[in-house]
């Protein structure tokens, strides 16, 4: 029994990858095509930290998606969330007693406002039972409406150069911000493939009620998803308002779109129950990747538009072709 | 019987193959028009295949098919269905949003230019309905809000609605009770005697018995046996060419004498709106109550609320003296409670996950340092228990998804051997299960019993409950009717009882 | 375009006097970004500057994809930074918060050119070109005083449609709108907000009309979303009251000729090209010709003038078609 | 068993009456507080109009898009398809074509593009298997990128008179406008409630597997339904042209968000299997109204925001408590 069984694993191994591998190779052939048509620009050392700072920002955000989508629900407010959570950040009085202490305030107050949005999020579609489209659809309105109250509409300025300067520099030469990056990434796969919390975030998105028989708090747990969002938004936003030196209520714009799209494509099932840390960081590298060499080839946006969308179809059906598993695609 | 009568449907060496597994391996099966032929296999040997083979759903990999004597390509369930095929498959196959009679009709309904017909769709459902001795589920009710029991009944009324010429029950008895399969026998004979054939399976070899013509043996994808005549194959052959050893089909033998210690469960005057009320019980460490009753009487919704799925709406539910938070599972899952639910499939299972993660959901945290999973103990543990219970295919990285019905059923009993638990509630735990291991699985729970543990058993056989509990609760609309020792109690005299209500 | 008779793109710069300046000189490498271009003045924005670019052949433009995120516009510049471009012409998302990634910009080496919204520190960029947001807010106000003294109106209703109200341009523009109004002793009576976008504008003015049974002046903040703004007016078949227009569309001009709109508050589309223009002359090291001064000025301030019927004609071939 | 049956039948029919009691209820609240807040002006038939020719657009989106969701599937393209049509429909060409023989032409020419886009969305995710969110995410960059390119950025105007007249006219004091809305949401009603068509994607939508073996196709089924909502569109951008006089890439912004919202809150499921057009439309209704109400009391825009996410949030969980089905609610 153990040959077949042997060879059935390592199939299986195989095609377990094979959703990451198109990705990989998405991205391989991505770079290639970079190099080819921007050469030195496209391969050089900057340039790669320069699609790896962008990609920070929303990669921590699709790491914290992939939780809760593959748990289940889902976010649209995420980009309200860091909005808000960078405009609390940068309040005068934030930053007044950020000043008579440490920078550590404000990034405490951005992680805070992050949090307790998704608390919010998390009790009203675990306890409320609303469903959570509808939630975070009243969140992200709320949250950037309320953005723009606290802001007056101003964008406010980031004063303590000591933050700026911490977050926007290297360590190693890797620069802070993709540190941050490649920590959140790592302890999103550890906690999703290498803890109970993990496993019993699978189980409720793959059968909540099953779950919730078998003994998992499923509406605490739920809650607490959205609260591993939240704080992503928060993390989010520290990290805008280093990059970006400000903290205003347009940060984060269309951000629910770009993470939704890049854990769909790393191969998070949107339906929950099967999630992917790694697919995810693919998915954002490809994107972000995509912008850039589409920038180093000096296409206009509108081509850009519509060859991402191209791009986009071609390389899941590719993918698709290359991890094909017979009777499992479902028709959705 | 001079000339051998025309075979209706022959299907001969049909080979299916499913990554990493020969689901069948060369089948062979031959229907004649009007007679039931049963399928008789273990979990797994490939039934339920065979019958997806012959719906359109599943493209053989090799063989042939001939259909009144004519070679036929089934290209999907349309194709089948036009040559007059029905199934009542074994996992259902209805769909919530729609009312019972919309269910009947989907993919046939009665329409004139695409508009339905609303008046003839439920008239005919209910004609239909009333066929099979449910005139009482109402044609416009949506079929989600139905119980499992009335949704195989929508299921069979869907088959039958097809005036089908070979009409293929996949397991139909495993949600109904002994009335129940009754009526579906009465219909099965209505139909043969039309001239309609019928395909029959199930596990529970007294029906094959009593319905049966012929019967075809089914073991790991192969035909062992074809067509013999059920009248002339005494049982424990069946058993033997099923499993290929000789199995005793008894039950274990009971303890003689139950420690008179206090009782782990204790459930007060408990109630829920609308389902049941005044249900009060006790259950000793080592004792094994079965709770009997018909399709419908609550006794799901009494297990599902002493284990805090369902919010009582009044009474109290003691583990070891201790009141239980009521309506949560959590709390009565820390107390040392488990379920077993009906439904395995919408209840129990996380259907994407493999197998081991599925028998392990409810004890994760002892697998776990600080959150952290120790994954070899936790496969271990998974591979132990899959093999004790010779769950088949025995790789627990398969999808649960994938395993056949009766494997699935053996997965949720090993999640909650596993955990050990001071009570353990068993709702139709053998539903599906095979000859083998359902001895096995009597075996088990005697055994768990032996050990101390308190088991409640809800089952809509009979002859388990009486066979496996030390005693029994008659329970019918939501009431307790009696309470006695199962040894006092005789398959008749419950089925008088439950019939004629208050006998007792 | 939808009419025969307009202009040809990119006038902006073919109207001035052919200059010693135009003379090709030291290659230069020129990155552009800007915001998304979803709309007509940007749109506009984005076309004049790639003209413009054209028509020197000693300029190489690389213009990145417009984007309404920070983060993703920083981006872009870094990108032009590791490319070792000559200068970079910049029309921020948000000053403030390009302020930074500018700075690293001229550090490099790079002259910055910023447009349109300024960053929060002077070393970020070389020279400024400023549309003047708030000053725009100010000559509508202006000149809605002037109607209401011309006129004569007594408590008049006054309406302003503004465009997306989360950016800092439209709270200057508002800003620079009250403040104006002040000095008339008038007040913003009704205020709404679209999106930039013509479909929003024709929801914001369907319902401003149901708000405001009548109406004296409207002010609406932008030409582009004036088109569905006008819709709604014509559908309504209100015409009761003064139209004043923002940015200076091609539509606008032609609608002031027509004399179905008031007056136009001009808000310059060429400032990119012109952005492009100073951004040459400074990696060439030249300086504007027809000043005195040796060098290109550090901030330049742009005018925002109101077209009336009386002075259309000579805006008209400025108006941009949206 | 009759007793208790009876009684609980007539709860259920009740409970499922219940949501959209909720609605109406909800609806019927903001008039209240509209016709008290702003009296005359809210209450009075002009104003009326006005609402409902803002919602007929939005509106006829969402019952497209009603019919997507229910069938189990998501469409976040709709906007960019509603552009494209609306620019394709009023290029040069077209509308010379359109002036050289009828303004029919440009109609067609809408909703021909309208079909076309919600073709290849259905391909591609019937056939194709791609997941509905990506194809149309995909479809949303694309054809937004397209109209872009094809209107090179301008608003480009209709100059048909006949036409803008046509569909801003009334008939018997009705706007042609709301009447189109009346149309096709009653056309709604029935393909969902009283055809096959309605039943199979009822069926698809809850149990795609149920109803492949029931000897529905599945994949014919699903494109359909893309292309019906494609359809949809092209009507929108039909009458986005009258409402505006224009087309133009920036039109249908944001539709997705909007369109899901109103379907969503209306109460059909997001994950499929049941769907009530009447539902949608009275969505619709409550969200044009409520911005109705909003700007006729002057409220700025970051105050609507946060009022809007309280209000949607505090509607939903009155109505839940309204229509509370035990035992039905999801943690989703
Ligand atoms: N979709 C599938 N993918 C992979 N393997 C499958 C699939 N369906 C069935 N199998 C495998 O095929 C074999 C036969 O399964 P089948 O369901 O036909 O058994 P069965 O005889 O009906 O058993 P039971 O009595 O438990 O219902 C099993 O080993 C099962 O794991
Ligand atoms: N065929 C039916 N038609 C309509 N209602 C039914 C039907 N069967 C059961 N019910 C209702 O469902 C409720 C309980 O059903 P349920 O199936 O949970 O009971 P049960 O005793 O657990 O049966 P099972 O044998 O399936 O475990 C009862 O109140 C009954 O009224
Ligand atoms: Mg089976
Ligand atoms: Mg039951």
């Amino acid at each position: 029994m153990d040959g077949p069984q042997a060879g059935k694993r390592s199939i299986r191994g195989l095609m377990a990858g094979g959703r990451t591998l198109g990705l990989v190779i998405a991205l391989g052939v991505l770079c290639v095509v970079g190099a080819a048509t921007a050469g030195e620009r496209f391969a050089s050392l900057d340039n790669l930290l320069t699609v790896l700072r962008l990609a920070s920002v929303i990669g921590v955000v699709s790491v914290g998606m992939t939780f809760v989508i593959t748990g289940g629900g889902i976010d649209l407010s995420v980009g309200a969330i860091v909005a808000l959570s960078s405009v609390w950040a940068t309040t005068l009085a934030t930053q007044q007693m950020a000043e008579n202490s440490h920078w550590i305030v404000m990034v405490g107050c951005a992680l805070l406002v992050g949090a307790v949005c998704g608390l919010i999020n998390g009790l009203l579609v675990a306890y409320g039972k609303i469903a959570a489209f509808i939630v975070t659809l009243a969140m992200l309105a709320g949250a950037r409406g309320l953005a723009e109250i606290i802001a007056n509409r101003r964008t406010q300025i980031v004063r303590d150069q000591d933050f700026v300067e911490f977050f926007g520099g290297s360590v190693l030469g890797v620069p802070v911000l993709v540190l941050m990056f490649a920590l959140v990434a790592a302890g999103g796969w550890v906690l999703l493939n290498r803890t109970t919390f993990g496993r019993r975030t699978i189980a409720i998105g793959g059968n909540a009620e099953a779950a919730r028989l078998a003994g998992i708090k499923v509406a605490r747990h739920t809650t607490l998803l959205y609260v591993l969002l939240g704080l992503a938004c928060g993390i989010a936003a520290v990290m805008l308002m280093a990059r970006t030196t400000t903290g205003t209520s347009t940060h984060g714009g269309l951000y629910e779109l770009d993470a939704i799209a890049a854990v769909v494509i790393g191969g998070t099932l949107l339906s929950g129950g099967r999630g992917t840390v790694v697919g995810t960081v693919l998915g954002v590298l490809i994107f972000t990747t995509l912008t850039n060499v589409f920038t180093l080839n000096n296409l206009d946006t509108s081509t850009q538009a519509v060859a991402k969308g191209v791009i986009i179809v071609v390389a899941v059906l590719l993918q698709q072709r290359i991890a094909n598993r017979p009777g499992e695609t479902h028709v959705r | 019987m001079t000339q051998e009568p025309r075979e209706l449907l022959a299907m001969r060496g049909i080979v299916k193959l499913f990554p990493g597994v020969r689901a069948l391996d060369g089948v062979d099966l031959g229907v004649r028009p009007g007679e039931v032929h049963c399928l008789l296999g273990q979990n797994g040997a490939g039934k339920s295949t065979l019958i997806k083979v012959l719906g359109g759903v599943h493209r053989p990999d090799a063989g042939e098919i001939h259909w009144r004597g004519a070679p036929v390509a089934l290209t999907g369930p349309l194709s089948s269905t036009r040559l007059g095929v029905a199934t009542i498959p074994q996992e259902l196959d209805l769909v919530d949003g729609l009312s019972v009679a919309d269910n009947i009709h989907l993919g046939h309904e009665h329409a004139r230019f695409g508009f339905t017909r609303r008046g003839r769709t439920a008239r005919s459902a209910v004609e239909l309905l009333t066929r099979l001795g449910h005139p009482e589920i109402p044609p416009g009710a949506e079929v989600g809000g139905l119980p499992a029991a009335a949704k195989q009944i929508v299921s069979m009324a869907r088959a039958l609605s097809r005036d089908a010429s070979l009409l293929v029950m996949d397991e139909p008895s495993a949600v109904l009770d002994q009335r129940e399969v009754d009526r579906l026998f009465t219909v099965i004979r209505e139909l043969t005697a039309q001239g309609v054939a019928i395909v029959y399976i199930s596990h529970r070899l007294e029906e094959i018995r009593e319905i049966g013509d012929r019967v075809t043996v089914l073991k790991d994808g192969r035909t062992v046996a074809g067509g013999l005549d059920v009248a002339s194959t005494p049982t424990p052959e069946m058993i033997r060419l099923m499993t290929g050893r000789a199995i005793e089909y008894v039950f274990p033998p009971r303890r003689k004498e139950i420690a008179d210690a206090s009782p782990v469960l204790d459930v007060r005057d408990l109630a829920l709106r609308g389902s049941f009320e005044g249900i009060g019980f006790t259950v000793r460490p080592g004792e094994v109550v079965g709770l009997a009753g018909l399709v419908g009487s609550g006794r799901s919704e009494i297990v599902e609320t002493v284990y805090g799925a369902r919010k009582a709406t009044s009474g109290t539910v003691l583990v070891d003296g201790v009141v239980l938070r009521p309506g949560s599972v959590p709390a009565a899952v820390a107390a040392g409670v488990g379920l077993c639910p009906e439904e395995r499939k919408s209840q129990a299972l996380v259907l994407g996950d493999p197998v081991a993660s599925n028998i392990t959901i409810a004890t994760l945290d002892r697998f776990a340092r600080a959150g952290f999973l120790k994954a070899r103990a936790e496969r271990e543990a998974a591979e132990e228990l899959s093999g004790a219970l010779d769950v088949r295919p025995s790789d627990v990285d398969r999808e649960v998804r994938t395993l056949s019905g009766g494997n699935q059923q053996k997965v949720v009993l090993a999640r909650w051997l596993l955990r050990e638990c001071r009570v353990l509630l068993l709702d139709e735990p053998t539903r599906g299960v095979d000859v083998g291991a359902r001895s096995e699985i009597y075996a088990l729970v005697r055994d768990l019993a032996e050990r101390g543990v308190a088991v409640v058993v809800v089952s809509s056989e009979i002859e388990e409950v009486l066979g496996l509990a030390d005693r029994v609760l008659v329970i019918a609309d939501g009431h307790i009717l009696t309470e006695s020792p199962a040894s006092s109690l005789t398959e008749h005299t419950v089925l008088d009882l439950i019939l004629n209500g208050a006998a007792a | 375009s939808n009419t025969p008779d307009a202009p040809a793109q990119g006038t902006g710069g073919q109207a001035n006097a052919a200059s010693p300046n135009d003379a090709p000189g030291k290659k230069v490498t020129i990155g552009f970004s800007g915001p998304a271009a979803d709309h007509g003045w940007l749109a506009a924005i984005n076309s004049f500057a790639t003209a413009e670019a054209k028509k020197y052949p000693d300029v190489t433009l690389r213009v990145a994809e417009g984007t309404n995120d920070a983060s993703m516009q920083i981006s872009h510049i870094e990108t032009f930074i590791n490319d070792k471009v000559d200068a970079i012409v910049m029309l921020p998302t948000d000053g403030a918060a390009l302020t930074n990634v500018a700075t690293k910009a001229m550090r490099a080496g790079i002259t910055v050119v910023n447009v349109d919204r300024e960053f929060s520190s002077p070393f970020a960029a070389r020279t400024t070109i400023l549309g003047d947001n708030y000053g725009m807010g100010v000559s509508a106000g202006t000149y809605a005083c002037q109607l209401v003294k011309d006129k004569k109106l007594t408590d008049p209703v006054i309406a302003e449609i503004a465009g997306v109200d989360a950016l800092p341009l439209t709270q200057d523009r508002s800003r620079g709108f009250a403040d104006a109004l002040k000095g008339c002793q008038q007040t913003v009576d009704r205020r709404v907000a679209a999106q930039f976008t013509v479909e929003s504008g024709e929801a914001a003015a369907a319902n401003l009309l149901q708000a405001a049974p009548k109406l004296d002046i409207v002010w609406n903040h932008d030409d582009d979303q004036g088109v569905g703004v006008k819709a709604a007016f014509d559908a309504a078949k209100r015409s009761e009251f003064s139209f004043i227009g923002g940015a200076g569309s091609a539509n606008a001009m032609r609608w002031i000729k027509a004399g179905q709109m008031s007056a136009t508050v001009i808000y310059p589309p060429t400032q990119a090209a012109d952005g492009i223009r100073l951004a040459r002359l400074l990696v060439q090291q030249k300086g504007l010709s027809d000043l005195l001064q040796a060098e290109v000025p550090r901030r330049v301030v742009l005018n925002a003038p109101v077209v009336t019927s009386s002075n259309v004609d000579k805006y008209l071939p400025l108006g941009f078609e949206s």
